[in-house]
């Protein structure tokens, strides 16, 4: 338990995640087939592929939506293919999802606030009796909330119900939800579907503050070369479940392998980005 | 059916006029106007919540199921308007929406969502036709016919949303962002799907955030912001003006410029505790 | 507030010298029915509404009850406990005697109430449970009395001897568990196997129970359930092949029957046991009974809900006029006055004795069988008995 | 041992008429997702009709009759609630259909009141005797009912587009809309047709063994909810399966009553929801029931 | 909506509560501490199916739960050995009463933690059953059939009966329903704001992130089957000290009060209310449960109601047909139910902005084109 989370003012040690050989079957394919990975600590890891390549499952492993078949995934000390999803969340793993997944009734502030729940303890009787501990412990959180809303630019949305945003502000809200949750590893899972260029472009700029300011790791899936090749310190390419290629972006970008398997000859998304 | 035979000749295809949208309080659309002529395609370039998607639906009539409806202008296609009376009245007509989201079957398998496509389609023997060339352009739904589409990646579940929409063999397609998720090279590919289904006589009004890609295709295109037509002209105009190409294709540009209105210099995020 | 004024509950004595409670005044005595006039026993509480409005009616026409005369406060209860208690709240304090309360689950949820009360209650319901309260009077004879006559009945005339065993299909609840206790008793004393089949009300097809009678082998079955269930037992085991004779408690038959399928069955293998005589019989008091009600509602189905309710109406104002007697119209008073009567109503069939209220008022019981064109659907087959080993029978009062 | 088969059979026989109850379940259910608690007064009704217009028109046409009658309540309670009802949760929508309940049966049971009405079925009370065993006409009657009824739906919604149409509605009625799909139609087809199998199943209910129509028919066909479920809620085979399962439990519980005292009395009523219970804890999604899976 | 009018209608209701027994008649105290009860029980309900998207149609299991548990706990062993009986202080009885409706539900929560929607609603139908199976055959402590009589709460020496001779204030006699109302309005202040503090916590959140999206939920750290079960235990314990209460109302527990009729009005109640705010339960139960009575006892008042007794449609049947009715009408114009047509009026009225488009009622996601 040496790496989890000390919220005593200690900076947090960024553990390394490492995924071994990861299998995930389903009834009649193989999702993943013995794919490995190495996320450095404080590093930004693409994953890429083509449609259905494994991407998505790999992050639905990592985060314990899926059990492994077999294969191993350790981050520091853990081993994460046994928990299940909400104790992965308590070692500091926090991801978006390729559809939003927001509560849309909810405000922007609740949403995030629910990031917050690892890092809160008011249970039912706390909360209930609106016991000191908890009205404390709401204020100061909910201060930190409207840290990172300022941080994402979300600031004037705080209170606007979730559901009545327009599509690029919800991925917006999925980020600050998962930063929310103090991450030592942010999973982003296509953050920039949907966008166009110029919401294509903050976006990358704020993944790269993020990373600058925390200095946590990101796994991140992206369709978007331009924003893989700006961003990815290491990328891993899938192919069918298999790992096709693993390296510096753009020793990938040239690997004939990839070019067949995923970029093709020429691609728009590359005018789009160059 | 066969599409060329049931083309009257010198039919003028969809025109919108001064359209206006409310959804409850909220107005989405005011004073649009376009044209989509017979045979071409057709761009519609906007920022999130610009009102794309509310174009398309006010076009299929699926407005009240937003619990929105259309206050003013109207929309005709080949001269006769289409009527409020429904969407199915609209489908019959041959206009086939690929609605944004994917929004595949997720309960049903492929194959029964190929089916519920064909529901549309007046001949047995075209919808059979059209199968196959979606088979033959989408292999991965043949091999998946029993997985339900739920499961199916989002990349997937996309190309199942596009196949479905085929299978009625519509004489005008709208299609609200069919890139989205997709890999560049199966982005590529759906490029290439909508130049054939449109050199085979069918008409194509296409929402995309991908703007280089919606560029290329189109003869003609119109930009939305904020529920306005305020941009439109040849693609190639478009895409040469660097206000497109800073706003949308997000090449070159400055902060100020941002649609979005992201700020440009955001606060630092001390890691917590703070 | 009005209320400040109207709380006073404690007995004054009015001009005439009568010492008055709740429900009296000087011009009237008001009464309480909680009846059932949108539930299961819709008809049943209407029959006992009508019959008993129509008593006091013809009470009134005679001049009423110390100078005062009868109003009646119905409240419809829909066989629902919450309203049957609301109920009281709002016109027990207004009454001072209740001249029927359908349905046992309701009585029990108010009891406490009647006793503290001292509110003189007629229950149509023959639980033993319901005996055992000063103010409580069930008329006639409880289940378990009829059941123990009912076995008798068997065993002298219908051939039944000691080593048969016979079938008892009893509903849950107060109802069938009274009857069961009589059945079990009797089948004891004549050396009979009882076979015991649990219903719920809501049970509707028999066939079960009929196959699970006909492998105990039974030479009859006794029939504690609704009229429902009886009729399917009663199908089924004929069309079965199961002719055995059937004998039911007062519950267990409604006149409606007769019109269904299953009636022909009934007519021919099914008898039951009551207390009250049928409508049919030739007892003058009945007779005028059947004629007054029939004048007054010409078009209303006539079931064993009149007898009991004019007969209950009956109780309540005798206990009321010797109340008069003794100038002591509080409830407190009409109950000891009514407990001092050893012998009431001979006329309707079988004289009830009221003053233990921990034994049934009676143990003679009527054998009845189902006739379609009988008024109230139902004739004699033999005139009211009582076993003999009904007197050894401990009735187990509630408390 | 002739007992338990007779009990067996029995049981069988009870099963066929719950199954053709859940399936109405069922219908609704695939067609919108709906858990329709308004079936008990789309039985009622059913069996309403036909009690009061037999004496009138005889047996076969007052069936028609009530069918049609169910039909049409079942379509219109889709057109005048279900399809109005802007809710989004199916949930919401079950708890409508208790309201809907609530109106129906509180004025068929005042108009029923005490009656128990016959429905004047041409079977009567004749038994087929097979050895000792002896089976109601009546019942072979439902289960041959109930056999070639749950045959028709399963192949119906395998291969008519009307199948593929109703639960595309019913999973996602926009995008159905956009595929063409009269939703109105298709969904208000479905509550038709539950509504007319309400009334089949009334029929089987209400005649011999037992002694007619009456205001409980709803509450036996409470019954139908447990088979319904542990047969799998969007499941046709699942709903014949259910009915049995529940109709033999039902038999044999009550049957060996006597056997079983030691539990306490009257456990027949229980026993359906127990099985139900331990089936769920097994099986969460029913036995033939699709389960829900997820992804993101 | 500024604070000094909430505030202000906040003492309007605690005054009308306070003078309440002072004018009103017994009957109308007495279906008022019913309503009480049932808005306690509806908050819990409302706590599972409008919060959790957890659909319950076994609540008044609970209920009967709390009522028999109270009355063994309280009551001593009859003298003839029939019932049994703890006989302990009646306040602390109440407390095991409604830790015992806690235990229920947590002996449910294999069930409740893993199923869900229609699933799970009849599965819980089945608590109904079983509980009329126990409480009909567990005699010595239900009291069978008949129930048994409840022992009155007796807090620090002060009984809730209408003996010994009723007090009387202000020239009103305080009988047991008079001291009865203030213990439930007290019981219901202390639920109702428990259940918001909850609603709005930290728990509250996770609850209906579950109820939105089971997978972000446990994502984001949110134990699911064990907050789903958490839940399903509050929610019993609501039942069951509703059932404290109604039992100290009725004075006499009887089994067939706690069917299935009852626990469906429940779900009408946060129906009628509105989903998943503790105001709206409130409402709702006070809907459901007045209604009756308001026609029973107005019912030769009312238009096209025929008096007691005679032909066409009853008061009891006019109140079932209205709040069946009232049901269907709610889902069908007004969403968020009353509370919300409530909110609604109550901003137009504070300033003149357009209400937020009101919110669908769901126990389940809502298909936003882009949330899957
Ligand atoms: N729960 C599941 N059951 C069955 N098959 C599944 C399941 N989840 C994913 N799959 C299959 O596994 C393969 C990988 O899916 P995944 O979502 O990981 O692809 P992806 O790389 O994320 O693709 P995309 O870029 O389109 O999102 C797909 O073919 C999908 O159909
Ligand atoms: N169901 C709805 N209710 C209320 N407002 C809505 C609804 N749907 C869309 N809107 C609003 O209407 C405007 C246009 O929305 P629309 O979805 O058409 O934009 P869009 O151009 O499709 O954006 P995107 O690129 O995210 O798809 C936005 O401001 C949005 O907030
Ligand atoms: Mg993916
Ligand atoms: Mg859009």
């Amino acid at each position: 338990m040496s790496d989890t989370y000390q919220p005593d003012g200690m900076e947090p040690s960024i553990p390394r995640l490492e995924v071994r050989d990861v299998t995930v079957r389903f009834a009649g394919l193989t999702a993943l087939d013995a794919v490995g990975f190495t996320v450095e600590p404080g590093s930004v890891h693409a994953v890429i592929g083509p449609n259905g390549a494994g991407k998505s499952t790999c992050f639905n492993v990592l985060s314990g939506v899926y059990r492994a078949t077999s294969g191993s995934v350790r981050f520091g000390g853990a081993e994460l293919t046994a928990l299940p999803p909400h104790r992965i969340a308590e070692l500091g793993l926090a991801r978006t999802f390729q559809n939003i997944a927001l509560s849309p009734r909810l405000s922007v502030r609740d949403n995030m606030m629910l990031g917050r729940h690892r890092l809160t303890r008011a249970g039912f009787v706390a909360a209930g009796l609106r016991l000191p501990s908890a009205r404390r412990e709401a204020a100061l959180h909910n201060a930190r909330v409207e840290e990172i809303a300022a941080f994402v630019g979300l600031t004037d949305r705080l209170d606007a119900p979730v559901g009545l945003l327009p599509y690029g502000v919800q991925k917006r809200v999925e980020l600050a939800r998962a930063l929310c949750m103090e991450p030592k590893l942010l999973m982003l899972d296509e953050p920039v579907a949907g966008m166009n260029g110029g919401e294509r472009r903050d976006m990358a700029e704020l993944v790269i503050a993020v990373r600058e300011s925390l200095g946590i790791s990101i796994l991140l899936v992206e369709h978007d070369m331009g924003m893989v090749m700006r961003l990815a310190d290491a990328v891993t390419v899938l192919d069918f479940g298999r790992r096709i290629a693993d390296g510096p972006p753009e020793k990938v970008q040239n690997d004939p392998e990839v070019i067949r398997a995923y970029l093709g000859a020429t691609s728009e998304t590359e005018e789009a980005a160059s | 059916m066969n599409v060329h035979a049931s083309r009257p000749p010198g039919a003028s295809g969809l025109a919108v006029r001064d359209l206006a949208v409310n959804y409850g309080p909220v107005t989405a659309l005011r004073g649009v106007s376009l044209d989509v002529p017979r045979g071409a395609v057709v761009a519609v370039l906007g920022g999130n919540g610009a009102g794309k998607s509310t174009l398309l639906r006010a076009v299929s009539g699926t407005l009240r199921f937003q619990r929105g409806g259309i206050t003013a202008g109207g929309i005709s296609f080949d001269g006769a308007p289409l009527s409020a009376a429904g969407t199915s009245a609209v489908v019959a007509r041959g206009v086939v929406q690929v609605p944004e989201g994917r929004r595949v079957f997720a309960r049903m398998t492929v194959e029964e969502n190929l089916r519920a496509g064909a529901l549309g389609a007046r001949d047995r023997r075209a919808a059979a036709e059209a199968r196959e060339r979606v088979l033959e352009l989408f292999p991965v739904l043949a091999e998946r016919a029993r997985q339900r589409a739920g499961l199916l990646s989002g990349g997937e579940q996309q190309m199942l949303a596009m196949g479905r929409a085929m299978m009625a063999c519509p004489q005008m397609l709208l299609l609200d962002e069919p890139t989205l998720g997709l890999a560049p090279l199966m982005a590529a590919r759906i490029a290439e799907t909508v130049r054939e289904i449109n050199a085979q006589g069918t008409t194509v009004l296409l929402v995309e955030q991908n703007a280089a890609m919606a560029l290329s295709l189109a003869s003609h295109a119109y930009v939305l912001e904020v529920g306005e037509v305020v941009l439109s002209g040849p693609a190639g105009e478009l895409a040469a003006s660097d206000e497109v190409r800073r706003r949308y294709l997000g090449v070159g540009g400055d902060a100020e410029a941002r649609p979005t209105g992201g700020p440009s210099r955001r606060p630092a995020l001390s890691r917590w505790p703070a | 507030s009005d209320k400040a004024t109207g709380g006073g509950s404690g007995a004054a004595a009015s001009g005439d010298g009568v010492k008055t409670g709740p429900g009296v005044t000087a011009e009237t005595i008001t009464i309480g029915m909680m009846t059932d006039l949108t539930g299961p026993y819709a008809s049943f509480g209407k029959s006992l509404t009508n019959a008993q409005q129509l008593y006091f009616e013809q009470v009134n026409k005679a001049g009423g009850i110390c100078g005062r005369q009868l109003e009646s406060i119905v409240r419809d209860h829909g066989y629902d406990v919450q309203k049957a208690v609301a109920a009281y709240t709002e016109i027990g304090p207004k009454s001072v005697a209740l001249a029927h309360v359908v349905g046992s689950p309701m009585v029990n949820a108010v009891k406490q109430r009647i006793e503290a009360d001292q509110m003189l209650t007629i229950p149509q319901a023959w639980a033993t449970h319901l005996l055992g309260s000063k103010p409580i009077q069930v008329t006639g004879t409880t289940y378990d009395i009829d059941m123990i006559n009912g076995v008798d009945y068997l065993v002298k005339e219908k051939g039944i001897k000691s080593g048969d065993s016979i079938g008892h299909l009893y509903f849950e609840g107060d109802y069938g568990e009274t009857a069961l206790n009589g059945s079990k008793f009797a089948a004891g004393k004549h050396g009979l196997k009882l076979v015991e089949q649990k219903i719920k009300a809501t049970d509707q097809d028999m066939t079960a129970q009929v196959a699970a009678f006909k492998k105990a082998g039974v030479k009859a079955v006794l029939v504690s359930v609704g009229p429902r269930q009886t009729a399917s037992l009663v199908g089924v085991a004929l069309a079965g092949g199961m002719k055995v004779p059937f004998l039911g408690s007062n519950s267990a038959y409604a006149p409606q029957l007769l019109a269904t399928p299953a009636g022909e069955a009934l007519l021919a293998a099914f008898e039951y046991v009551t207390a009250g005589a049928p409508m049919s019989s030739d007892l003058p008091a009945i007779k005028k009974l059947g004629e007054d009600y029939k004048a007054k509602y010409p078009n209303e189905a006539v079931d064993s809900g009149v007898a009991s309710g004019y007969i209950a109406a009956g109780i309540v104002v005798d206990a009321l006029k010797k109340a008069c007697e003794s100038k002591d119209l509080t409830r407190a008073g009409v109950v000891s006055a009514h407990r001092t009567q050893s012998s009431w109503g001979d006329q309707y069939g079988g004289a009830m004795d009221f003053t233990a209220f921990d034994k049934p008022a009676s143990l003679r019981s009527y054998i009845v069988k189902p006739d379609k064109e009988a008024l109230g659907g139902s004739v004699v087959v033999k005139e009211p008995f009582t076993a003999d080993i009904a007197g050894e029978y401990q009735v187990p009062a509630g408390g | 041992m002739s007992t338990f088969i007779e009990l067996l059979v029995s049981g069988i026989s009870v099963g066929a008429v719950y199954a053709l109850i859940a399936l109405g379940f069922v219908v609704i259910f695939k067609a919108t997702e709906v858990v329709n608690f308004a079936h008990a007064s789309l039985l009622l009704v059913g069996g309403f009709v036909v009690a009061k217009t037999h004496p009138l028109v005889g047996f076969w046409p007052a069936l028609l009759l009530g069918v049609a009658g169910a039909a049409a309540l079942g379509a219109l309670i889709e057109f005048v609630v279900i399809r109005r009802a802007n809710v989004v949760s199916h949930s919401v929508l079950a708890i409508v259909t208790i309201g809907v309940d609530l109106i129906l049966v509180t004025e068929l049971t005042r108009r029923i009141g005490t009656d128990v009405l016959a429905l004047g079925d041409p079977w009567g009370s004749q038994v087929l005797r097979l050895g000792s065993v002896n089976i109601p006409v009546t019942r072979i009657a439902a289960l041959v009912a109930a056999g070639v009824v749950i045959t028709a739906f399963l192949l119906a919604f395998k291969y008519t587009s009307w199948g593929i149409a109703m639960r595309a509605t019913a999973e996602d009625a926009e995008t159905a809309a956009l595929m063409g799909v009269r939703r109105g139609r298709v969904s208000m087809g479905a509550w038709a047709v539950a509504g007319a199998l309400a009334a089949v199943a009334a029929l089987f209910m209400c005649v011999f063994p037992t002694p007619g129509l009456d205001r409980n028919v709803t509450a036996a066909a409470m019954k139908a909810f447990p088979a319904a479920i542990l047969g799998g809620l969007d499941s046709t085979t699942g709903a014949l399966a259910g009915g049995f399962v529940i109709g033999i439990t039902e038999s044999l519980v009550g049957g060996y009553q006597e056997e079983l005292a030691f539990l306490g009395r009257g456990l027949g009523d229980v026993a359906p929801f127990l099985v139900m219970v331990v089936v769920l804890l097994i099986r969460p999604a029913g036995l033939f029931g699709t389960k829900e899976l997820a992804r993101v | 909506m500024s604070r000094t009018v909430t505030v202000a209608w906040w003492a309007a209701v605690a005054a009308g509560v306070v003078i309440a027994p002072f004018y009103l008649d017994a009957v109308w105290l007495q279906d008022g501490l019913f309503a009480m009860a049932a808005a306690i029980g509806a908050i819990g309900l409302n706590l599972l199916t409008g919060a959790t998207g957890q659909l319950s149609m076994g609540h008044a299991f609970f209920l009967a739960v709390g009522a028999f548990g109270y009355v063994y706990f309280a009551s001593s062993p009859s003298p003839d050995g029939e019932f049994g009986g703890l006989g302990l202080p009646t306040p602390l009885a109440a407390v095991l009463a409604v830790l015992l409706a806690g235990a229920a539900g947590g002996l449910f929560s294999p069930i409740a933690g893993r199923l869900k929607g229609a699933y799970l609603g009849i599965a819980t139908l089945a608590l109904i059953y079983i509980g009329h199976f126990v409480m009909t055959n567990a005699t010595p402590v239900t009291g069978g059939h008949n129930g048994r009589p409840v022992p009155p709460m007796e807090l620090f020496g002060f009984a809730f009966t209408d003996t010994p001779e009723p007090l009387v204030i202000a020239g009103v006699p305080f009988g047991a329903l008079e001291r009865l109302w203030f213990l439930g309005a007290a019981a219901l202040l202390g639920a109702g704001l428990f259940a918001r503090g909850v609603l709005r916590g930290r728990p509250g959140r996770a609850m209906n992130t579950i109820r939105d999206h089971e997978i972000a939920a446990g994502v984001m750290g949110v134990p699911v089957t064990r907050y789903r079960a958490g839940v399903f235990v509050l929610s019993s314990m609501y039942g069951g000290l509703a059932g404290v209460l109604i039992a100290l109302v009725f004075r006499q527990t009887v089994p067939d009060y706690f069917s299935l009729i009852l626990a469906l009005s429940y779900l009408a109640m946060i129906i009628i209310g509105g989903l998943g705010s503790v105001a709206g339960a409130v409402i709702g139960a006070f809907f459901v449960s007045m209604l009756p009575a308001l026609f029973t006892r107005y019912s030769d008042a009312l238009p096209l109601v025929a008096p007691t007794g005679q032909e066409g449609i009853g008061a009891a049947e006019a109140a079932q047909i209205l709040y069946g009715l009232a049901v269907v009408v709610v889902v069908l114009f007004l969403p968020g139910g009353l509370f919300g047509l409530f909110t609604r009026a109550r901003l137009h009225l504070a300033r003149r902005t357009p209400a937020a488009p009101p919110a669908k009622p769901s126990l389940t996601p809502t298909p936003e084109a882009r949330n899957g």
